[in-house]
């Protein structure tokens, strides 16, 4: 079964295919047999090849399976190959499986959209690519995934596209991930010089021979590749654009912008780690990056409205707590995080996605509420994803993934105290926005009414989600609670142990416990502050110091505000044709330099044939004097 | 100089490719004195291209020909080969659009063969009379061909400045050619390139090769010698636009390959600086002004100019792969181009051509194949994995990374950044709402001839883009020694 | 017989192409500015000429042969082409070629 | 033969310079054909005799009377030469000349870099120059007899005036 593997990626591409070109033919139901087909087959046969693969392992514990070369240039020549490993199994898993989910929770949410088939193609087109960047064997092929899952994004997120501010949005995502798939591309160039060959096996078996740690070109290539990573997985400082990255349908919001493909940077940093270990100062530049992002984006979401954007705020956040677990050296931490999150985030877009879909298309919170009766199966699935986000002890399998992860960066070589306390204070924060969440919308006075019922095909993938978010977990227990070790067992061929610096059995329950209570507490703030008692919320947000942090958490921290002090202001001083407003400035601003330039050298363009003439010769006479006197 | 050997029979059948350009026309020439039949034109035209193309085919393998003036070898033939295939898609775009534009529609052909030729024989050259004389048969051909619709004002002018300036520059070029024979005393690339390597890199040799490099960039239409470009692809018909925009400057890209290959001339670091300076120029000027481009086809011109910047890199990279990335990224720019174009003529009517952009506002909802074709042309033109644009940069980029030229691979990764927003542009435009498209416009019924050149080229983006292998073996054995 | 020093022969070639070009910069009329590009192709074509007085071959006159066709068939065209702007414009200013711009 | 030189290169000089800066049409045209008279001496003296002769008949001879004719076609007498006038400042031609003369003062450097080369006595005769162009350069004959070919298609389809046309494109605008 395990040399079907290129089946895997090619069945969503032949779906997308068939959904493009026939898509306009089709019945309804036959588009989506063709979309959430095509990916629940591909899910099958992961499973299958999964099973296969634990049964009996391949030798040398990964299989690879090269179709054919894609092309060969001065004695480069990467190839059509997958790469498949308990790594890329894990993650294939996860998008395979989530992803047929989600397809069928579309079918019925996008069913009356006018471009149903188109969205399913797309959707396809996504799951392909992104099964290509996970299995690619080479640094080119990865490279192709890596652009394809972006162009996908960037037309779903503009999926929506008559509204002008969706397509603002779709063009924000790509541009600003570009700026990091730039640095990630000159990365890939230094690796492709350094060591001659794009497969990646090839570099990471080669490269701790040829550099010892700290070495300054792999430092660069870290940092570079880690540039990559950061614009992917909206990580500070290129976080800006998810949060906009809302527009799109919310089964795009669950699997592309939750669940899959924001974690390619947690996926590249996971693949290259050989890399990052001979870059000490870049893992601890993913470490404080972590805990810097996970921090900011939590206060964000304490204070947003919009339902989805808590979400995306969230996610962000909990991507942060990924890069932290990488960056102290937990690799399967980190990865074992990746699984569970696209497990319960899933399930928490897909649960926001049914509330704004039985609400007629209602984002704003504060409009929701008493929801519960109403909604019950939507209700008690997102409790549960709401629970595992916020790490409830023992119930929950967020519990296990983000304890782990506390645990490691207080008890790692490279963890520390500061480290520590910035996921501790994450987690507390977490909870409480989380919980704010489910208040806001589930408990209270119903103030929208609800419209639609809700069919089997949205209802089942969100139940399945919530049995994994709770029971997910178990595969990976700390010492505390029987020491189970199937997840970084089974990862660790790949990705080694984490290094213990210090902390015993002991700290770890203490600590365990420590967060745990606080998990409650911010249940309990929450409760106090948006169910019990708004008023406080209310006065608190008249004072000056509460209007100022509000409005600082509302934009983000005022990253888009504070890109335009940094890049716009400056320029606009000098142009002075810069009036637009606060949002986008970033790409206002770099645009708007480009633009500057564009109207002055468009006036060279005037049409006059003896100006054309002019530049010709003033042309020729600069090349003579570079070739005579330079 | 004993290189006046008689012309054997095999010779011509070398020669066959070159030949049938040139007869072709002649007899059809006659025909058309006798009576004009645009349909009849068309597939002699049509079939002239096919039998080039099998002549190429047939004469690949042989061993390479050496008569005075041409060199017919397997890069010679890959060439022409592909300008012949670009020569027949043109071919089939001409026919509905100067059915519906022009009186006199016969000449158009024996014009874009003529300078199908010239082009084809450029590569050929392997001495400067001939790549002269080649490159005139061209611009000659390319003069009339801009102005073909000369009612039109716009043909016109675009016509008379790509003559006055194209003139200039072969002027800038001749005396170029002439400082270099003065200071060698011969024309023959591979004698040159021995003298020099006696002489070394004298004034002469470099003022020389500046006015060279001058006089061809004009026709590559790279910074600082651009101007043309834009008016003249707005005012030119597309078929023909899209005629300047791949085999007139293949034809010049080739040229200059096997010119520098033979000659050497790329050893010398001032020829190299002024390379340099060019190729970033190109391409930031182009992308710039490409920016806020409301008209298409000037658009594609300034695109050009970038696109340009980027072979120069792959050229500048000489000996580290980089004349076949040049020639690949020349390849996948081709067909790149042509679809780009194909569409517009496809679009275009009697009361103007399809160029302004809001034209295609909503394209999606009227014309919903046409505009996946575009989609599919302005991916590869921003260089998005699995078309041709994409891999075309990769291998740019790989000759780049052997030749440490790194900060012009810094350039051409900030340029991608801007290619891309202004190709989306145009991708969003197509999408956009269908509430404010403007009406229908009438295009071909039925299975036009376009539209299977169409077809046919967005196989070639994606099949360059996902199996570029099969084109790159071709390219690696037809490389000049 | 004083035989001529190549260089001058040169610098004129040079003198004459400069000159040329400033035609060509400067003109308004299309048919002057055309006639400007045939001193420089003259000029070009005297550069060659004088290469090849210099090595004592007859194929710089060749080439002088070729660049002469070459401006007969290029002042052919050029001059239809101004035939045709007149009959449009009714005038051969250049400031009339200004409709394609940015 | 170094006066005749020196003389036929003043009056070269002199004419073209007269040529471009004339704002009537025809005296520029008459002053040009001096100057092609006079380069004919030089290439005479030069010992290219074929091409002085060429340069008389074909040059000065056939392509100048081109222009002659269609200047005189067109009859854009008076308010052109008026408008060339106004036009012609040093405004206009001052930018022009000092680019061109920094142009000139490059290809000057460039040749005054190499130490004087005696100049050859052998005359090169049209016998030779027609063995080689029908030798070796014979397929660069060949080549410019397609040139001309598309020229004169180029040209006779370009010169037809139609009066009535069926499809305008409408303007040039953007």
């Amino acid at each position: 079964m395990i040399d079907y593997l290129w089946l895997v990626p090619a069945l969503p591409f032949l779906g997308f295919l068939i959904l493009t070109f026939f898509g306009k033919k089709l019945s309804k139901n036959a588009i989506s047999f063709v979309g959430a087909g095509s990916v629940g087959l591909a899910a099958l046969l992961t499973i299958i090849i999964g099973i296969q693969f634990l049964l009996s392992p391949p030798e040398g514990n990964f299989f690879n399976q090269k179709l054919w070369t894609w092309m060969s240039v001065g004695g480069m020549s990467p190839s059509i190959a997958f790469h498949l490993d308990a790594l890329s199994l894990i993650f294939i898993f996860v998008i395979t499986f989530v992803g047929f989910l989600i397809h069928v929770y579309s079918t019925e949410y996008m069913l009356e959209d006018e471009g149903f088939a188109r969205f399913l193609s797309f959707m396809n087109l996504f799951v392909g690519s992104m099964l290509v960047l996970i299995l690619a064997d080479n640094l080119a092929l990865m490279y192709l995934g890596w652009e394809g899952v972006g162009l996908c994004s960037f037309l779903l997120i503009g999926f929506w596209y008559k509204e002008p501010a969706n397509a603002a949005a779709a063009r924000k995502a790509f541009i600003v991930t570009r700026v990091g798939d730039t640095a990630m591309a000159l990365g890939l160039f230094l690796l492709i010089v350094n060591f001659n060959t794009l497969n990646i096996q090839e570099i990471l078996h080669t490269a701790p021979s040829q550099w010892t740690a700290g070495n300054s070109t792999a430092v660069w290539i870290a940092f570079l590749l880690l540039g990559g990573a950061v614009g992917k997985s909206a990580q500070l400082p290129l976080q800006t654009w998810l949060p906009d990255a809302m527009a799109g349908p919310s089964p795009v919001s669950a699997l592309i912008h939750a669940a899959t493909m924001v974690t390619a940077g947690v996926y590249l940093i996971a693949r290259n780690h050989v890399l990052f270990e001979l870059a000490p100062s870049a893992m601890s530049a993913v470490a404080i990056i972590g805990a810097a992002t996970l921090l900011m984006a939590g206060f964000a979401a304490i204070v947003q409205n919009d339902i989805k954007r808590v979400l995306a705020y969230s996610t962000i956040s909990q991507i942060g707590y990924m890069f932290l677990a990488l960056g102290v050296g937990a690799w399967s931490a980190g990865v074992f995080h990746f699984m569970i999150h696209a497990f319960f985030k899933a399930l928490l877009f897909l649960g926001a996605g049914a509330v704004i879909h039985a609400l007629h298309h209602e984002q704003n919170m504060f409009k929701m509420g008493g929801l519960r009766k109403e909604l019950p199966i939507v209700f008690w699935t997102f409790l549960a994803g709401s629970a595992a986000l916020s790490a409830l002890p023992l119930i929950s399998a967020g519990f296990y993934s983000k304890d782990a992860i506390l645990w490691y960066a207080w008890s790692s070589d490279k963890g520390s105290l500061i480290l520590w306390a910035a996921a501790f204070f994450g987690a507390f924060v977490t909870s409480i926005y989380t919980f704010r969440m489910v208040f806001l919308t589930f408990w209270g006075k119903m103030k929208t009414h609800v419209h639609i019922h809700l069919g089997n095909a949205m209802q089942v993938p969100l139940i399945v989600l919530a049995v994994l978010s709770i029971l997910g977990g178990f595969i990976e227990t700390p010492h505390s609670l029987g020491h189970i070790t199937l997840f970084s067992g089974f990862l660790n061929p790949v990705l080694p142990e984490v290094q213990l610096n210090h902390g015993g059995e002991f700290t770890e329950i203490i600590l365990q416990i420590v967060t745990a209570l606080t998990g409650f507490l911010g249940i309990f703030l929450a409760w106090h502050f948006w169910y019990k008692k708004p008023a406080m919320v209310y006065n608190f947000k008249q004072t000056s110091l509460g209007t100022g942090l509000y409005k600082l958490w509302l934009s983000g921290w005022a990253f888009d505000w504070v890109y335009d002090t940094l890049f716009v202001k400056p320029f606009i001083k000098l142009s002075q044709i810069n009036k637009d407003d606060i949002v986008d400035q970033l790409n206002i601003g770099l645009a708007g330099l480009v633009n500057w330039l564009h109207s002055l050298v468009k006036k060279t363009q005037n049409g006059n044939i003896r100006w054309y003439a002019t530049g010709i010769a003033i042309g020729l006479v600069i090349t003579l004097t570079i070739v005579l006197f330079l | 100089m004993t290189m006046n050997k008689l012309i054997t029979t095999q010779d011509l059948m070398q020669l066959m490719p070159f030949i049938l350009m040139l007869a072709m026309p002649v007899i059809l020439l006659i025909i058309i004195a006798i009576k004009r039949n645009h349909l009849f034109t068309w597939l002699f035209t049509l079939a002239t291209f096919a039998a080039v193309l099998v002549t190429v085919i047939t004469n690949f393998n042989q061993a390479p020909l050496n008569i005075a003036l041409l060199t017919v070898d397997k890069f010679s033939l890959l060439y022409t080969g592909v300008f012949a295939i670009v020569g027949l898609v043109i071919t089939l775009l001409s026919h509905d659009y100067l059915e519906k534009t022009s009186d006199h529609k016969e000449e158009f052909y024996l014009l874009l063969v003529f300078a199908t030729l010239g082009s084809s024989l450029m590569v050929a050259s392997n001495n400067f009379v001939s790549l002269f004389l080649s490159l005139e048969v061209l611009s000659v051909s390319l003069y009339s061909m801009i102005a073909y619709l000369r009612n039109q004002d716009r043909a016109i002018e675009a016509g008379l400045k790509y003559l006055v300036l194209a003139a200039m520059s072969s002027a800038v070029l001749l005396f170029g050619i002439a400082l270099v024979y003065f200071e060698t005393g011969v024309f023959s690339y591979t004698l040159i390139g021995t003298k020099l390597g006696q002489i070394g890199f004298t004034p002469y040799m470099v003022a020389g090769f500046a006015m060279i490099i001058a006089g061809a960039g004009f026709k590559l239409s790279v910074v600082p010698f651009h101007w043309w470009t834009s008016d003249v692809y707005q005012g030119a018909n597309s078929p023909v636009t899209s005629f300047i925009a791949t085999v007139s400057k293949g034809g010049m890209v080739g040229g200059m390959i096997r010119m520098f290959t033979l000659i050497n001339g790329l050893e010398n670091h001032s020829v190299v600086l002024v390379l340099t300076v060019i190729a970033a120029a190109s391409m930031f000027v182009g992308n710039i002004l490409a920016l806020q481009q409301n008209n298409l086809k000037r658009l594609l011109a300034y695109s050009s100019i970038a696109h340009l910047g980027y072979i120069l890199i792959a050229f500048i990279s000489f000996g580290n792969g980089g004349t076949q990335a040049a020639t690949f990224y020349l390849v996948a720019y081709f067909a790149t181009t042509l679809g780009a174009f194909g569409i517009i003529s496809l679009l275009s009517t009697p009361e103007g051509e399809a160029e302004n952009i809001s034209f295609y506002k909503g394209l999606y909802w009227r014309k919903p194949v046409l505009a996946a074709f575009m989609t599919l042309v302005m991916f590869s033109l921003a260089g998005i994995p699995l078309t041709s644009g994409f891999v075309g940069k990769f291998f740019v980029a790989t000759s780049g990374v052997k030749a440490d030229l790194w900060v012009l691979l810094f350039f051409l990764a900030v340029n991608s950044v801007i290619g891309v927003y202004y190709y989306l542009r145009v991708v969003v435009m197509m999408f956009s709402n269908k509430d404010n498209s403007p009406e229908t416009i009438q295009c071909g019924k039925g299975i036009s001839s376009g539209l299977i050149a169409l077809v046919f080229i967005a196989l070639m983006i994606v099949y360059l883009g996902v199996y570029p292998s099969g084109i790159m073996d071709l390219i690696q054995k037809s490389i000049i020694n | 017989m004083n035989t001529i020093p190549v260089e001058q022969s040169l610098l004129l070639a040079a003198m004459l192409f400069v000159i040329g070009l400033i035609g060509v910069l400067s003109r308004r009329n299309v048919i002057l500015m055309l006639m400007s590009v045939e001193i420089m192709l003259n000029a070009a074509g005297m550069a060659f000429v004088v290469a090849g007085s210099r090595w004592v071959q007859p194929d710089g006159q060749v080439m002088f042969i070729f660049i002469l066709s070459m401006a007969a068939a290029e002042v052919s065209v050029g001059l239809a082409l101004i035939l045709q702007m007149f009959h449009i414009n009714k005038s051969i200013d250049t400031k009339t070629l200004g409709k394609l711009h940015d | 033969m170094l006066i005749v030189f020196y003389l036929a290169a003043i009056v070269a000089i002199v004419s073209t310079i007269l040529a471009v800066t004339r704002s009537n049409a025809v005296h520029s045209l008459l002053y040009l054909i001096v100057s092609f008279l006079a380069s004919a001496v030089v290439f005479f003296v030069l010992g290219a005799h074929f091409i002085a002769a060429l340069e008389v008949i074909v040059y000065a001879g056939a392509i100048m009377v081109l222009f002659v004719f269609v200047i005189m076609m067109l009859n854009v007498g008076s308010e052109t030469e008026i408008a060339e006038k106004k036009w012609l400042s040093i405004k206009t031609w001052g930018g022009p000349a000092i680019l061109s003369l920094v142009l000139f003062c490059e290809l000057a450097y460039v040749v005054l870099t190499k130490e004087s080369l005696p100049g050859s006595e052998a005359i090169v005769t049209p016998k030779e120059v027609g063995i080689s162009l029908f030798t070796q350069y014979v397929l660069g004959i060949e080549i410019a007899a397609v040139m001309l070919m598309s020229g004169i298609v180029g040209a006779y389809h370009l010169a037809q005036i139609k009066k009535k046309s069926k499809h305008r494109f409408l303007g040039g605008e953007e």
